[in-house]
């Protein structure tokens, strides 16, 4: 199995998690997190105090998924979270050795 | 107030002569009474109470504390980090408290007591002793007067809110208990003295003639100036110009702002002490000077930043009142949109420029809004009460000469408050200490001073 | 207010007419005066002003701006999301000031000035030229006069909330600066003619004998008219029905309606000039009509849902409030409670199905809770105010007669401001663009429009 | 109040003698008539209104509500988990909506109607019948009335504060529905009577000489035994004692608090239906005794742990606002800080220490709080109201025969609400049930009950 | 060593870090997360305005353990976390290739 | 390339990135976090009840890098973030399978 990291636009969240739906994605953790990158932040002035932001809101998706199903997460993502506009976002993928459903103690992939 | 206390004095001791029914009864019966006197050409004057007048003025009292809390406490709060916001709120709450417990003990007869003494009023009246049920003081006008404890009351607020808002100037570094045992000794030396100098009849300042009518002095140029020395002796927040210290609230400062201006209304109109066309005057330039320089802080802001903030729009709230309140019973409604649009435009380059210039943390500028909009406001009383300015000319003396007073009254106010909180701050400083430990700081006072964190979502 | 200003005039002129001692003087010495001439026989009328309607007035004058800063500002800004609050905030704050200041230099002349026209006021009392600390304003009693002072406040709050007002309808889109261009051509164009027409003893729909309370059509048919036709022309949000939208903080908009609620006590009751009977039922029904209106929506919401919000209450509450502003000083208390349910079940089905089916994006509901409601409470005026339901039967007409009076004056109303309101939009949309970018939209106006964030934890 | 309201029967009935224009007209013609009647050497008092008393207590009015909403509603919201938040401020919201109908259908009549029992008023005054724009109520001054409307809301107030206040006992976990059925049967069966026994001329507590100026009994007590009798029959809150349940905002139950302390001044000033010394008194020591509270929590805090927190400080005000309602027109202002501190100081332990012996879910100390401070105010009154601790003296009785007088009033009230109480929650608890489902407690309420959440950002 | 990742129900927090304690771990990063899976979410309704919100609150923690320990902690998690109602969460095995502490320097084993 | 998983003092954040830019990364995802560990927490009291906060709040950085880069980064943050004091925090390095630019396609080292 893969873990699937991607950041992406928050406005894009729900296109990407329906998208991600079809192509048979069953679940995911999602978080509120503060990006640096190429992407500028912006600058606040409270009566003459100038404070740089260099900090970018985005959301970042942890997805497990199995090895078969890999390629196609990460290009859905990459399709739908896509407006061409700098800060569009990274998906990175490492490897997972075990997964454990909790409830039933199912492991592995039928864990997803 | 353009107050004047003897009057009250003998107006109470008048009170105190006339028989008790006499007071208690209504203001009908009164006139029966004053109607069967006429009818015997009897001229003298009786003094009355009016129900108006009592109703005004306790609704006045009440709309000044609403100014600190939660007025001030928010005002203040949002702008800090939400690691310190308790401790603002706290500092406000405590403060009110002591001070009140104080202006009971002693300050009320300190600031108006019977001594006839041009800095203070002695202790005749400490503990409120001789202050009954009937007890009256005097208002502006010859004959009319108002329950004593009322005029306690009201005064009383001015002495709290005069405290509170000091904090600001050293906010997210101040030692509790330092803070209190300094309210307790400031408000003793500091404002009580001024309070008596510039509104008793025996007053120092207010025999010069100066117009103060709500406390452009004694409010808020004392706080200001105190608030100044405070911050440059405590010294910078930890990671000030380098820590993202931006307001964790904007939205509670808003309200808060907003409070404060609801809240003024009473502390300005109130401070006529009767409900009349004074009182009313009052009201509107309350309404039209704050409008003026708040308009005045977004254009300017928009011109010099190409963006108006809301805390530019609040900072322009305060500046309106804090300017307009030594004038609100002077000036015409126009003169005061005038008078609120400069100070406005003066304190926004002041804390915007050169506030950063001298590098000292006046951390929720409390010198540069109600330091400097005071003196503004104090000087420029004597211009907006002209005739010529549309103001109701109040004022015997020349332009030139009233300019000058005014000048003096800011002065003394400026030099005893100084020098007097400088040497509390040191003293308070070299026993028990003024300020947290660095770790304190970073941690938050909220946690470090108080054991609690404000929001927990 | 059922209001008459030629009387305003009269009395001012009397005022003006009789010394200024007599004016400035006591009621109990006027009284005694009264009294002589009394003996004598004499039994012409003196314009008095008694202080306890002095300090009702200016009180209440307070609190309709306690209604606007900060009620309407946290009823509205909890409503939006988080990214957009302090535009909120800013517009109602700005538009306050600007609104204030215009009020002083023509507005007040425009509703109220001398001028014997149906239509406007004329220019005479620009800049409140000729008042003076003893100007006095007529009240609905004869010989009764509150400082003309107090009254230009307590009008000049009802202008300011009514622009206020409209803004919820086109929230989180509008562009500030073109904001404050419309607010300003509105109130001159729409608010102080439609004022006049509905307020002034001169008027055109007052002549036509219409029962307006405390300003259901000026304020609050108007707002939902101006609304409505701003959230067409301006069009729907970025992302609206796609994205989420939920309030920010539902704690704030429940605050923003509490204030809404204790602040109305002064637009309704105050509209009554004095502090009397009169006063006191707009005071109960002010509760009565709101509690009645809460318990329908959130009965209706039940039933509806299953489940009774917040929002649900919250909006009930200002929809009683709304419904009851014309009615308060007719109605009886139990009659303004079924006005109230009525109003509340009619805007509640306007805005949970109605409205959708239309597909604009009146992004606050300003007209289907202060239009819809508006009309409604304007209309139902004619019933609730007939003895037969507990009213006071102030109206002389038929109720089919009232009924069509009511009717008219709602119609008038509409199809004014609706069309002006229309032109000002597209004139200011060609020239400065009434929507900010779709980026700045994304980001949300604070930082775009402001600068700032409104929370930073 | 240490009300009579069969004076205010004989008021309204004299009202109704005297002719209409007398009523409807100005105090001054009024005082015209006397004085006619005076030359005619005539004494009988006329009873007349007066427009400051009105303006006062309108005012007063409105501080009330405006301490429950939002005040209560904050105070009582921020020390709340954020899932439950909505919760409370629905029923704060909901009850008073749902308490103000009950009032005007039967409960006024049933707390002060004319019938002349010892238990009740009857119901003669149902549905506020009889009650017009004329009907006067009178005052602790003979002679002295107030439009009966004013009365009547005002009181109003009372009853919404009360039934607002027991709900912070069994916050996080009461099911809605069942709330306001419980509600409506409490007030009806435990409020309406309580009053009528303790503030009416014809009550039973009122007969034996207690003394309870603005509600220790009525509304404190009661709330806290209604409280506490819930909290326990409805059980602990899902993982009480385990979960960590800190307040989800400090920052707003600050703000409930001061708004708290600002409306009280009309809940206690008002109370003496007159703007005159009584009511400066009653206010003055409003702030005395709070300041004195707050001062001695904070301090005891510091000396117990260390650390003074907000909630401390808070909690000191809210305690000394209680404990000095039953005294606020008797004590004297240096008495009024010593019974706040008294009260603080007992209260501290109890919330701190007793409570946590005996081990029940008071989730926000209703009964550790108002209940206890209730208690120590009811029977403090006795003490502070001698002359020789400072007190005006109102009671003829020996000291220890009113603190006799005090106590059994207190236990009257316990017991009956106490009892009734219990009977009213098993009843629903069987018929409805009083208690959510576990996972809806869990879930939180404001999702379960009302599909909504109080933040989203 | 290893990375465990975890999400598992908030109000089972406290619950799982005391057993966690106990088995021998010393550290943990705790991060609140908006979980998407099996477990449905809610709908909320302002005015008629109908909001379908498909995540449900989910706490993250990520605990860097010895090999050793993995299999231990694991079960430990979903030992506690378990309520056998949906959402009860998962649980990942990712391999950590090293880790230091800040404070001494220390790495790999001796820096948890 | 490496995932670089870092835990540090909030205050230090700002530097910490500064210090990181300098030395070339050009991106990374921060993360508010509670933290559990040896360094204790607080005890809150309300009215009475007290409840032992035992976690701290903290920062987390997620880094990902070429693997050429790795050594330098994870030195450049425990030098910058040290403080001495307990609680300085942990750096966690984790291999990552492959990177993608959502808004240009690019992948791997190209894309970071
Ligand atoms: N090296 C990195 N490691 C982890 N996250 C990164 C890295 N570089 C960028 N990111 C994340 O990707 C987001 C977008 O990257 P950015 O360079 O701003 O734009 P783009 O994706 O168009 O290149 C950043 O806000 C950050 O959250
Ligand atoms: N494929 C996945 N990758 C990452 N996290 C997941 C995945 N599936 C589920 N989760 C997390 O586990 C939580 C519980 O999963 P869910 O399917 O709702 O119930 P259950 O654990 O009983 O199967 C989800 O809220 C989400 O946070
Ligand atoms: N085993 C672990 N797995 C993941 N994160 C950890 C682990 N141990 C500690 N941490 C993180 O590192 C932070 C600091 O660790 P701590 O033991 O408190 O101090 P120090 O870093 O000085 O040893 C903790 O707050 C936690 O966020």
């Amino acid at each position: 199995m893969k873990l699937i990291i991607a950041t992406i636009k928050p406005f894009k969240l729900e296109e990407v998690r329906e998208a991600l739906t079809t192509v048979g994605v069953r679940g995911m953790m999602v978080t509120e997190v503060k990006g640096f990158g190429s992407q500028s932040g912006h600058t606040e002035i409270y009566r003459g105090a100038e404070y740089a932001v260099n900090f970018v809101p985005k959301v970042k998706l942890e997805i497990v998924v199995p090895d078969s199903l890999t390629d196609q997460v990460v290009s859905t993502i990459a399709k739908t979270a896509k407006t061409d506009k700098i800060g569009d976002g990274k998906i990175f993928v490492l490897d997972v050795e075990s997964a454990l459903r909790v409830r039933t103690g199912e492991t592995n992939e039928d864990a997803l | 107030m353009k107050t004047m206390m003897k009057p009250a004095g003998l107006g109470a001791l008048l009170a105190g002569l006339s028989a008790l029914p006499a007071l208690a009864q209504e203001t009908t019966e009164a006139a029966t009474e004053t109607a069967a006197e006429a009818t015997e050409v009897v001229a003298e004057v009786v003094a009355t109470m009016d129900k108006g007048d009592v109703s005004w003025m306790m609704i006045s009292t009440v709309l000044v504390l609403f100014m600190i809390l939660p007025g001030v406490a928010l005002f203040y709060g949002g702008l800090v980090r939400a690691k310190n916001m308790l401790s603002i709120l706290m500092q406000c709450t405590v403060i009110t408290a002591l001070v009140i417990v104080i202006w009971v003990f002693w300050g009320y007869s300190m600031a108006f007591g019977d001594a006839p003494s041009p800095y203070w009023g002695g202790l005749g009246k400490a503990f409120l002793s001789g202050v009954t049920l009937e007890s009256m003081a005097a208002t502006f006008t010859a004959g009319v007067v108002i329950p004593e404890f009322v005029f306690i009351a009201f005064q009383m607020t001015f002495a709290c809110i005069t405290a509170a808002l000091i904090i600001g100037a050293f906010a997210e570094r101040i030692k509790f208990s330092s803070l209190m045992v300094f309210v307790a000794l400031w408000v003793t030396i500091v404002y009580f003295p001024v309070a008596h100098m510039v509104w008793d009849s025996d007053g120092l300042i207010y025999g010069w003639g100066a117009l103060d009518f709500a406390g452009g002095t004694v409010v808020h140029i004392n706080a200001g100036i105190a608030g100044l020395v405070g911050c440059i002796l405590i010294g910078k927040r930890v990671g000030y110009g380098k820590d993202n210290m931006t307001p964790h609230s904007m939205t509670l400062t808003m309200v808060g702002a907003s409070i404060l201006w609801v809240g003024w209304f009473g502390f300005n109109a109130g401070s006529n002490l009767e409900a009349n066309g004074g009182a009313a005057l009052a009201m509107i330039n309350t309404f039209t000077a704050t409008a003026g320089a708040t308009l005045a802080w977004v254009i300017v802001e928009m011109i010099h930043r190409g963006k108006a903030s809301m805390l530019g729009a609040a900072s322009g709230m305060v500046t309106g009142l804090v300017a307009v309140t030594p004038a609100a019973g002077f000036a015409g409604p126009v003169g005061a949109i005038i008078l609120g649009a400069v100070a406005s435009v003066i304190c926004y380059f002041f804390v915007s420029t050169v506030k950063h210039r001298f590098g000292y943390d006046d951390s929720l500028d409390v010198f540069g809004i109600h330091g400097v909009g005071g003196i503004v406001g104090a000087l420029g009383t004597a211009i907006v009460d002209r005739a010529a300015f549309g103001g109701i000319g109040y004022s015997a003396a020349s332009m030139g000469e009233q300019l000058y007073t005014q000048f003096l009254a800011v002065c003394v106010t400026i030099i005893w408050c100084g020098v007097v909180s400088a040497i509390l701050y040191k003293l308070i400083d070299v026993t028990m200490g003024l300020r947290v430990k660095e770790d304190a700081e970073r941690e938050g006072l909220d946690l470090a001073s108080h054991g609690e964190r404000a929001y927990s979502m």
